[in-house]
Order: C-alpha cells, then structure tokens, then sequence
C-alpha cells in the first residue's frame, strides 16, 4: 500500500489545492503542497530500504482495460530503476515545491500554481511506477499536460499560451509514434506488462523489434526535448522558473531516458535502434550545446543546456551504458534543478529580467546566488569532483570502451566536443550575470530563506552526489543498476589512464576560453556562425515557416478551397441541377387542356401498343 | 343474335375515337364537354354489348352508375364552364391556362 | 324478330350514332353539336333494346336525352353560346397530331379486338335486361355503391349550387 | 410478464410530451420542469436497465415483442443487447443535460421546444431499441422532425438553409434504406412467411450481387448519418446553426445512428458484402479523420470547429466498426459513447459563452479563462477528453480501436494516429484563442463565471470522463459477449 500512498499525497494536495486553494491563506498553499510531496518522499524513502526491494515490487490495482484478448491491469512496480527515479522526484521536487511558496508568494494564482505541481509530481511518479506500458503512457501524458499548464501560467501573456501549445502538440507528435510502437507491441508480444514484456522479448522478431524500439524512441524525443522534436524546450522557459528547474531539466524531460531504461529488455536487442539512439543523443548533446553559446536570455541558455546533457543520457543509453546513463540523470537533476533555480532567484531579484545584457554585476548583492550557480555551472562543465563530472565522465568512458575504435568513436568525439562547448557557455552565462560591470539600475535583493535553502540542498547534493558513481566511494548506484540491467561492466577494458584525464582537461580548457573570451562581459559577435546558431542550424526557420506554416496553409485551403467549393459544391451542384432540371421540365406544363389530353392519348396507344407486341 | 358482338364493339370504338378526336380539336368549351360524353356513351355501348354476351347483369348495373356519375359530371362541369365565363368572358379553354410551368 | 330486321335495325341505329358523333365535332354552332348528341344518344337507346336491355334504353331516354342534352341546351341559351373558334388556334400542329394518334387508337382498338378470342354469346332468358331484374340486381347485392351513388349526386348538386353563385369577392 | 423496462423508457419522454402540450403556453417554468422530469424518469429507467442487464449474455434482453401488422409480418419488437445499451444509456445521459443547457438560452416557444426535444428523444430511444426493421425505420424518419424544427426554429441565421439541408441530406439517404428494407422483406422467404424482424433476417443469406447493392443503400443512410467523409456537409452547418441543446443531441447522439447502424444493421445482415467493402469504409475514415482535424484547424467559428472535428473523432468510430475485431468493435462502441460525452460537452461549452456574448467567433474571444476561472477547469477537462488524453475516456476507446485495426490493416492505423495530432493541434488552438491570452471579449461585464445551474451540467459529464477513462469495465464487460456474438456471426459466413 504505501506505493499508492507515494501518488496519494500528491494528488490529495492537487484536489485540496485546486478545489479549496481559493480559500486557504496564500502561505497555507505553498505548506500544503510541499507537504504533500514531502511526505511522498519520505514514504519513498522507506519503501526503497524495505529489505524486500532486492526483488521488484509489484503492487496490482485492477483490470483497467479487458476487450477481446487485450487485458491491461494497471499495477505499481517498484525495482532498482524506479526506485531512483522516484527519490530523485520527489526528493527534488520537494526542494523545488519549497523553493516556490517563496518564489510565488506574491502570486495571487499560487493555488492554482501549487496544485499543478502537485498533479505533476503525482503524474511523474505513476509514470515512474506504472508496471504497464500503458500506465506509464498516461503518467506519461499527464506530465505533458501539466507542463503545458504550467508553461502557460501566466496565460495572459501570449507568448506563455503559444509557448505551452507548442509542447503540448510537439510533444503529441512524439506520443503519436510512441503510441504506434505499444500498439505494434501489444500486437507482437500480446502484453504490455513490463513484466511480461521483458520475458517476452526475445521471441519477437528482430524487424519488429527494431520497429517497436524505434517508434517508442520517436516518444522519447518529443518528451526529452532531443532532435528532431526538440523545439518545444526552449519555449518552454515562458514558464514560472520553478517549473522550469522541476519539470524542464530534473524530472519530465528525463522520462524518455527512464521509458529506455525501463524497457531495456527491447532496446539491448535491437541494435539498430540503439545505434539510432546514440546518434541522436551524440548529435542533440553537440547542436544544443552550441546554441546555448549565443542566447541572451539565461533561462535559454540552461534550457539549451538541458537538452545537451539529455543527449547525453541517450548516447548512454545506446551504447547499453544505461547505469551511467541513469547517473548522469541523477547528478543532472541536481545540478540543473540547481541552476534553473539560481537564475529563477536572479530573476527574483531582478523583478523578472533575465536578458543576460540587462544584468551583470550581481555577484555581490547576491552573493548566495552567485555561489550556489557557480556551483551548478562547476558540475555542469564537469569539473572534479562535482557530481557532473563523474557521471559525464562515464558515460563517454564508456562509450569509448563500447567505441572499440569503431564507427562509435565519432559518437565520442562528439561528447567531448560538447564537453568542451558546455564549459565555454556556461562560463559566459555566469560571467554575464554575474560578474561587473553592472547593466542595469536596479538594487537586487537576496532571495527569502524558503528560497535559499533548497538551493543549499541542492548545492550540497551536486557537490556531493557523484558519490553515487564514483570510483572510489564503489559506485553504489551504478553497481546496483549494472546488475539490474544485467551489464556486466567493461572490468577487463578498463579505461586508460589519459582518458580519465582528457574530461577533466577538457572542462578547464572550456573554462578558460570562455573566461578569457567573455572577461569583463564582453560581447562577442560571431558573424555568420553566430547567424546559424541563432537560427538554431536553421532547423527553426524550417519548422516554424516550412513545416508549421504550410500545415495551417493546407487546413486552411482544404476549408476553403476543397470543403466549400469541392464537396459541398458538388452537393450544392446536385440540389442546383434538380432545380435546373425541374425549370426544364416545367415547359412541359403548358396549360393547355388540349395538350395534356393529346399526351394523354399518346400514352393510352404506347401503352395498347406495348400490350399487342409483348 | 344475328349480328355479331364485335360489330358492336368497333361502333363503341369508332365513336369514342369521334369524342378523342372532339376532345383534341375543338376549343368550345360546351362541344369539348359534349365529346366526353360521347366517349362516355360509347364505353356504355361497350358494356352492355359484353353484358349481353356473357348473360350478366353486372354490365348493365355498371352502366347504370355510369349515367349517374355522368349526370352529376354533367352538372358541376357545366357550372364551372358558366363560372369560367362569368369571370373570363371566353369558351375557348386555351384562354384558361392559369397552370402554364 | 328476324335476323334481317334486326340488322336493317342495327344498321340504320349506327348509321344515326356516327352521323350524330359527326355532328358533335364537327358542328360550328354548339346548339348543332348538342342537337347531334341527341341523335347518337336514342341511337344508343336503340342498340341497348337489341342488346336485351330495355331498362338501360329506357335511363338512357330519360337521363341522357331528357336530362342531360337539355342542360346543354339550357347552358348553350344561357351563355349566347357561339363556337368561340373565330380566332387561329394558339397549339400548332394539334389538329395534325389529334388525327394522327386517333387513328393510331382506333387501329390499336381494332387490333385488340382481333387478337382476342370471342366468346361464344350465351342464351338469356326474357326477363334479362328489364327493370325487375336490373333493379333487384341494384338492391341486393349493389345496394352499397347504389346509396354511395346517391351521396355523389347530393355532392354534385351541393357543389353546382356552391360554383354556380355568382362570384363574390 | 414482467415489468416492460423499454416500453416504460421510450414512452415516457412521449407521454412527457403529452403533458407539455397540455400546459398552458405561458407556463414557462412548469413546461421545463416538466420536461427535465420526463427525461430524468427516463434517465432512471435506463439506469435500471443497465444495472440489471446481464453481462456475458450475448442475445437480446428485456425482449418485448406484440404484434402490429400481421399480414406483412411487421412487429412492436423492442430488446436490448450489449451493442444497443451504451447508446441507450447515453441518450438517457444526454438529453436532460441538453434540457438543462436550454434553460435560459430558449426562451421563445418554449412549449414547442420542449415537446421537440422529448418527442426526440423517444425517437432516439426507439431508434436504437427497434429489432423489426420496419419498426426501426419509423424511429429513424421520426428523428428528423423534431430534429427539423429545433434548427429551423431556435437556430441561428442561416438556420432555414441548415435545416433544409439537413433533412434532404438524411432523407436521400434514408429513402434508399426504405427500398432496400423491403427488398430484404422480399429476400426473407416465400409469400406468407416472410418478416421485417432483424433477429430473423439476420439468418437470410442474400445472395452476392443483390447483397452489395442492399449493402450499398444501407451504407448510404448510415453513412450520412454519421457523416463519412465525402457525405459530411450537412454537419457543420446543421451544428452551426442549430441551438446549443440541439447541437449537443445532435453531436451526442443523432450521429450515432449512422455508426451503430452499421454495427446492427450492416455487419450481420450483409457479413459478406461488410467484408469485401471494409477496406472502403476505412479508407474513408482515415480520410475522414485527417481532413476533419486540418479543416477544424482552419476554422473561426467555435461551433464549426468543434463540428468538424466530429468529422474526424466519428473517423474513428467507422474505422473500428469496419476493423472486424473484438477490440476494435468495442473501442467503436465505446467512443460512440466518449464522442457524445466530449462534443456533446464542447457544444454545451461552446453554448456556454454563447449565452454571454451570442458570438461564436473565436475572434471576439481573449483571456476568458481570466473571467471565468472555473470554467476554464470544466473546458481544460473536457477538450482533454475530446482529444483522448490517457485517463480520460477518449483514450479507451480511441487505443482500442487503434489497437484492433491495427492487427488486421495496420497502414490505417498508421495515418489515423495523425487524427491524434491534429486534434491537439486544433483543440488547443482554439482554447488558447478564447481562453488565453489579453482579455478582449466585447461584452466584458455580461462575461460572468458560469453558474451554479451551467456547472451542475458539467458535473456529470466530469465524472464520466473519468469514471469511463479510469475504469471502463462496467461498459465493456457488458458489451464483449454481443460484440463477440456479432463478430463470430459475421465469421461464420465466410
């Protein structure tokens, strides 16, 4: 029971929050929330040390849907993957919900706010736990939809509703194709118990693995912001920066990498999806990094940042790293959670500006801040011994071990690169925020305590927390999960020593570049490079005109041109012919008596006619 | 019986051809009439000339309701052809083409 | 009555319906058409009474050419009656096209009457056709339609009464 | 004898009828109430039926069966199965909602309205509890009257060319069905012997070349009704000028006419010719699916929108009809009844800002949530449901009947799925014109929260939606074994 009681307490705090919030004391909301998901986590936490959890736990609900041979019993499954995840869901996400009653007190909407993230959380974790692949989709779903609500706030501002329309429907182009593969799944394997699935898998046809896989990797990029549905995360930052921080970096945006692990029984077989999937990532972590070079806005950058490191997670994931790759999850969720909420406190600060060019100099008056982004930046870039710097060193560890000197290799090359890249924009962004001189006239002040405090939870954990994968502190995450997932790790290649350097060096390099280019907030103009990474490789000029504008274009003439003219003037065109034929026929009636009784006649002897030469 | 039904019958069907040729030539309203009721005499013709083959009365009952029906015809169609007159002025039924299409 | 009587009687009575019939369309004045209509009407009377129809000739004297002819002739006074024909006629071509599809009738008529077989005439006694056997046939088993034919005179009477009123806006 | 559930059920709007006609005209108040009762009884009725109706039972229940007019072998047969049930149930549901939609916004002729709407309902009632053919046909054609007249009547501007377009539409299709009726009746055995029953039909093999054709005139009624892609004209504009109530009933459940036509008329009365025209019908629906959501993208008027998407959710519905398989048969079963839920839901929503500033334009629209927070919840609930959002009810039966077509023909499945895209696309668009953004409506102080009456509409088809998204069990179980039934019948005569 206590797995139900996890989803529970969130969606008690929803109900509570969206049905009476309007009446509670605005302080009240923000307690009642947080509450909420601070006693998921502490059931959590219990749940995961319970002895039993060395086996997976299966908690069954009831038979949801049972038509023909298709039965999904919806059900809550709690193993070593998921028990990760929902620490790190609720964990962060009682910080964060902390972090807004202060960040939303002046908010009149704050139920509405609070209830939201409470659905949320709820939402994620019966994604988390969900032991169908249909369960899962609906949590899976749900997120979507509580990002889109809370993307669109401050739906007031069109931007915000545009901003929230568009994840939604980026995101539904995803779920269309991971729709298409649970069908094709249910179809082949008959299930779609994660149980079941897994014992399933190996008598499905390769092609139809490969098919399966690679519909469900479609979802995945629509809900983890990778290529190509990637463009709804950057419009996502319209959103109150909480939800960023929560939704945006640490949890949501993670679940395609949670929905690969979780099936990994299916990704492992099919080789040409993982090697799909690896491209992608390597491809995605490169592209976003380099934008994040030229945004002003600092929430950008970080959203451009967060689809980078996701595309980490899935180079991890396909070169079968998934232990690496669910640590770098972990570690980023603490220190992207981390950075979104140290800009969310300058934009406090700063009473909502966040163009990079209008700050500056914030480093004393926000002293706290600046440190505790510095921090996050630190991890991020990948700097030992900060949380960041163990699992990204893994993960590209281990896909140069997996490499071998093949085709993979570039997948590596590309990983460093972005490591190199993500030094350099981060150090721009923390220079241009922080550093003088100052670009504007206001007098910031450091944000309330209820701010301040999960960000020194935060900080605490991404300093800290790569001792879940560390070699020396005998990676008790990673050793766990490499047995879950059934790896053995590459013990006998073990990594050359340069390799476990090369990272390093390469982060500090990206740092002194970015320092020396952007020292004293310089500002660097790129020319057509900087053109091309604004226009993001020229992949938005093509969705937003090529691809969104003729789609309305083609709606819009099948409205006009096919519905009215085409179809209902054809229907119109028969009435009219009947009118037509009847003015004809009307000729016929000419009134005269004389007439009609001479057709008469005429009639008569075609009918006696008719009657003799039968 | 020495002379044959059929003699009969054609001098039914000569006389009802004699009212449709009436029907379609003439323009008089009363004359138009008049050649309806040689029609409808010589259908009468018909059937007592059957009645009188098959030895039945149902032929002469028919012609019976026949000159009923007829006087009554008779009678609502001439005052409509006084009415017509009355309000067109004219016995020329081509005048009254109020349902020309 | 010999066979020659009756058909010198047949003869001359056809003779009369088809000069009458002649009459009737082709008279210019209508008093002539109706006078003609009385002429084909006691030829019929007379054909009926060779037929072994008395009561029928008898209706057909009274009704027809006591009743009906002389509504005619009532109307024809009443309307100063002339042909009404002085002017062309409007339908062109209908004078063509009446002979022409009348003769394809009455040839259509005569063919049918060839095709059919004729039966043989059966023997009737010599009450058939008077008015005590036609009548008794009227009470008995057409007694119905005869009472419905009586509401159909009543509403034709009602009807002449209601058109004939002179027109009152 | 027992208690005649379904005679009660279909009389009792009429008889309600009755007694509206007999109140006086000005008695406004006592006419509504009067008919909320009769459907509300009615509503009672039906939910007894479906609590005692027998699951796992395949056949005919609560059979009534009197005989009408002997000699042409025409019968007062009414039964329920599992396939009529849901639809049963949803008229019940759906016409004291539409009721209680009007109880402001009609306020001429109320009388006249009244008794429309409940001599329609039993026709609704009749239509999908009839098992003689002759039977049904006279509930179909009865339909169209009230139906006539409410859009006629209470509509909007152009509500005489709707209307008149609406009911020759119908009539073109449903004269066909006549003819095709009696040639069945002239098919089921010698002079004498024959019969309009449809469980007796139902063992009539005709042969193929006459089979297609009587297919063909079924299908053409049905397919109108629906409306299949071409045939779908008539919708917007009978949708767009008719008044809420009427929206509502027509989107609800007058469409579904035409699609649980084809699942009791269709597939057992013609199984060989369903078969060889199946790819046809699915061709259509996938069409019907993506054309109605770009040409709902494209829309300015909300109730136009909302109607065309029609198009494309009913696409669904003929495509899990024509799929041949359990799940996709139920799912169709069960997003007949989700459509009904969800549109009937857009209209009354749709009805809802109407009442305050009669436009329907998504133009003279901005920033309504701000006014109306609440009923930006309701909204947010219901446009999730109509575009299928997992945990809602639309989900069910749209997986479903993906999933089913998926295992015979999965190249429909595969473009259907972009139905699921465009209808986010559309429902969203439109919510954020009206809803978010600046607020910009005309009449901003008329713009007031719904009230307590609008919300007490809402409610229960809130609880639907999830009841129906969450656990959908007590629909499906009871209708598995007649669809079951259904599909080995149509099997059997391969």
């Amino acid at each position: 029971m206590p797995l139900v009681l996890i989803i529970a307490f969130p969606l008690l705090g929803w109900l509570l929050n969206g049905l009476l919030g309007g009446y509670l004391p605005r302080r009240m909301v923000g307690v009642v929330g947080s509450a909420a998901v601070g006693f998921s986590f502490l059931i959590a936490l219990n749940a995961v040390q319970q002895p039993e959890r060395a086996e997976p736990w299966v908690v069954p609900l009831y038979t949801w849907i049972a038509a023909g041979d298709f039965v999904v019993r919806a059900g809550l499954l709690l193993d070593r993957l998921s028990s990760t995840m929902i620490l790190v869901v609720t964990g962060v996400g009682f910080l964060i919900h902390v972090y807004s009653i202060g960040y939303m007190a002046e908010d009149p909407a704050a139920p509405r706010y609070f209830s939201y993230l409470n659905l949320f959380v709820a939402s994620m974790l019966l994604l988390v736990l969900g032991d169908s692949l249909l369960v899962l989709f609906v949590g899976w779903e749900l997120v979507g939809l509580c990002s889109y609500l809370l993307i669109g706030f401050w739906f007031e501002r069109d931007r915000a509703a545009s901003a929230g329309r568009k994840a939604f429907v980026v995101n539904r182009i995803g779920d269309a194709g991971f729709l298409l593969g649970m069908i094709l799944l249910a179809v082949t394997a008959g299930t779609l118990d994660i149980g079941r699935i897994g014992e399933r898998a190996a008598s499905i046809a390769p092609p139809a693995l490969t098919a399966i896989t690679l519909l469900l990797f479609i979802g995945a990029t629509g809900k983890s912001a990778q290529l190509p549905l990637y463009t709804w995360l950057p419009d996502a930052m319209e959103g109150p920066t909480p939800v960023s921080a929560l939704i945006h970096a640490a949890t949501m945006v993670t679940a395609g990498v949670y929905m690969i692990a979780r099936l990994h029984p299916l990704f492992m077989r099919a080789e040409l999806t993982q090697m799909v999937v690896a491209a992608v990532g390597a491809a995605t972590a490169f592209f976003a990094a380099t934008i994040a070079l030229v945004q002003w806005d600092l929430k950008r950058v970080l959203a451009y940042s967060t689809i980078s490191q996701l595309g980490y997670m899935f180079l991890a994931m396909g070169v079968a790293a998934m232990p690496a790759g669910m640590f770098h999850l972990t570690t980023h969720a603490f220190f992207k959670a981390l950075l979104f909420l140290a800009a969310g406190s300058v934009m406090h600060a700063m009473h909502g500006a966040i163009d990079m060019r209008r700050l500056g100099g914030l480093g004393r008056p926000l002293r706290f801040t600046m440190w505790s982004f510095l921090i996050g930046a630190l991890a991020l870039a990948g700097v030992p011994p900060f949380a960041g710097f163990f699992s990204k060193d893994l993960i590209l560890e281990q896909a140069f071990l997996r490499a071998d000197g093949g085709a993979v290799l570039l997948l590596w090359m590309a990983g460093v690169l972005t490591s190199l890249v993500t030094a350099v924009y981060i150090t721009r962004a923390a220079i241009m925020t922080f550093a003088p001189p100052s670009a504007h006239h206001v007098a910031p002040h450091e944000a309330p305590p209820s701010m301040w405090w999960p960000m020194a939870a935060l900080a605490v954990l991404s300093i800290g927390g790569g001792a879940l994968g560390a070699q020396s502190a005998g990676r008790p995450m990673v050793q766990g999960l490499q047995e879950f997932f059934g790896l053995t790790a590459h013990e006998g290649a073990a990594a050359p020593l340069w390799l476990a350097l090369l990272t390093p060096a390469v982060a500090l390099l990206g740092i002194a570049v970015g320092y020396f280019a952007y020292r004293g907030r310089r500002q660097i103009n790129l020319g057509r490079v900087g053109t091309f990474l604004e226009l993001e490789w020229y992949l938005e000029p093509l969705y937003d005109r090529v691809i969104a504008g003729n789609a309305k274009r083609v709606g819009r003439v099948l409205a006009t041109t096919v519905e009215l003219r085409v179809i209902d003037g054809a229907v119109n065109g028969i009435g009219l012919a009947a009118v037509r034929a009847g003015a004809s026929l009307r000729r016929l009636q000419t009134g005269y008596v004389r007439n009609y009784a001479a057709a008469i006649l005429a009639g008569t002897v075609l009918l006696i006619g008719w009657w003799l030469l039968r | 019986m020495s002379v044959p039904i059929p003699y009969y019958l054609a001098l039914s069907a000569l006389l009802f051809t004699m009212g449709v040729v009436g029907v379609l030539v003439r323009r008089n309203a009363l004359v138009i009439f008049m050649s309806i009721e040689l029609m409808l005499n010589s259908v009468n013709l018909t059937f007592v000339a059957f009645a009188r083959q098959f030895g039945t009365v149902e032929g002469q009952v028919t012609v019976f309701f026949v000159m009923v029906i007829a006087a009554v015809e008779v009678v609502v169609g001439l005052s409509i052809i006084i009415a017509i007159f009355r309000t067109r002025d004219t016995m020329d039924i081509d005048d009254v083409d109020l349902l020309r299409g | 009555m010999s066979a020659l009587i009756e058909i010198i009687i047949f003869s001359a009575a056809a003779a009369g319906a088809l000069a009458g019939g002649v009459g009737v369309v082709a008279s210019a004045q209508p008093v002539r058409s109706a006078l003609s209509l009385l002429l084909v009407l006691g030829s019929l009377a007379v054909m009926y009474l060779l037929l072994a129809a008395p009561f029928v000739a008898t209706l057909q004297v009274i009704i027809y050419a006591g009743a009906i002819v002389v509504l005619f002739l009532f109307v024809i006074m009443l309307l100063h009656a002339r042909s009404g024909e002085e002017r062309p006629s409007k339908l062109r071509g209908q004078r063509v096209a009446a002979f022409v599809l009348s003769a394809a009738f009455y040839a259509a008529i005569l063919a049918v009457l060839r095709t059919v077989r004729s039966a043989p005439v059966s023997t009737i006694g010599s009450e058939f056709g008077s008015a005590q056997f036609v009548g008794g046939a009227l009470f008995t088993t057409y007694v119905l339609p005869f009472e419905l034919a009586s509401m159909v005179l009543i509403v034709g009477i009602i009807a002449a009464v209601v058109i004939g009123r002179p027109f009152v806006r | 004898m027992t208690f005649p559930y379904l005679s009660a059920l279909l009389f009792l709007p009429l008889c309600g009828a009755v007694v509206v006609a007999l109140l006086g005209r000005r008695r406004s108040d006592a006419i509504r109430w009067t008919g909320l009762a009769a459907s509300l009884a009615a509503l009672g009725v039906a939910a007894v039926v479906f609590l005692r109706f027998a699951s796992g039972t395949a056949g005919m229940q609560f059979e009534e069966r009197a005989v009408w007019v002997p000699a042409a072998g025409i019968s007062y047969h009414v039964g329920v199965d599992g396939i009529s049930l849901p639809l049963v149930l949803l008229t019940a549901v759906i016409m004291p909602l539409a009721l209680l939609s009007s109880w402001t916004s009609v306020t001429e002729r109320v009388k006249e309205f009244t008794v429309s709407m409940l001599v329609l309902q039993t026709a609704l009632l009749g239509t999908f509890l009839s098992l003689d053919l002759v039977l049904f046909y006279v509930f179909w054609d009865a339909v169209l009257v009230p139906m006539y007249f409410i859009i006629g009547l209470w509509g909007g501007s152009r509500r005489a060319y709707a209307a008149f377009k609406f009911i020759l539409y119908t009539m073109a299709g449903s004269a066909l069905m006549l003819v095709a009726i009696i040639s069945l009746y002239l098919q089921s055995g010698p002079a004498g012997a024959r019969s309009f029953d449809l469980l007796a039909l139902r063992d009539v093999v005709v042969p193929m070349p006459l089979q297609a054709w009587l297919f063909g005139a079924f299908a053409l009624a049905f397919a109108i009704k629906v409306p299949v892609w071409p045939l779908h004209t008539w919708l917007p504009d009978a949708h767009t000028e008719a008044p809420t109530a009427g929206s509502v009933v027509l989107a609800a459940v007058l469409l579904k006419m035409g699609t649980y036509g084809f699942l009791r008329f269709l597939l057992p009365l013609f199984p060989e010719a369903t078969r060889q025209f199946a790819p046809l019908f699915a061709i259509l629906a996938v069409i019907g699916i993506l054309y109605g959501g770009a040409v709902s993208w494209a829309q300015s008027d909300m109730k136009r929108l909302v109607a065309m998407s029609s198009v494309s959710h009913l696409g669904f519905v003929t495509l899990g009809a024509f799929a041949l398989t359990v799940e996709a048969l139920q799912g169709s079963l069960l997003q007949m009844v989700n459509h009904g839920i969800s549109t009937g839901g857009l209209f009354l929503l749709v009805g809802v800002l109407y009442d305050r500033t009669h436009s329907r334009l998504m133009a003279d629209y901005g920033g309504v949530a701000a006014l109306m927070p609440r009923f930006a919840v309701v909204a947010t609930i219901i446009m999730l449901s109509s575009m299928a959002l997992p945990g809602t009810n639309g989900f069910v039966g749209e997986f479903l009947i993906l999933l089913g077509a998926f295992r015979v023909a999965p190249i429909y499945v595969v473009f259907a799925v972009g139905g699921v895209i465009l209808s986010a696309v559309y429902l969203l668009w439109m919510y954020q014109r009206v809803m978010h953004g600046p607020v910009v409506v005309a009449a901003r102080p008329r713009v007031v929260e719904i009230t307590s009456r609008e919300l007490l509409i809402f409610v229960p088809l809130i609880l639907l939606i999830f009841g129906i998204g969450l656990y959908p069990a007590p629909l499906l179980q009871r209708s598995e074994a007649s669809v079951r039934a259904l599909l080995e019948r149509v099997e059997a005569r391969r």
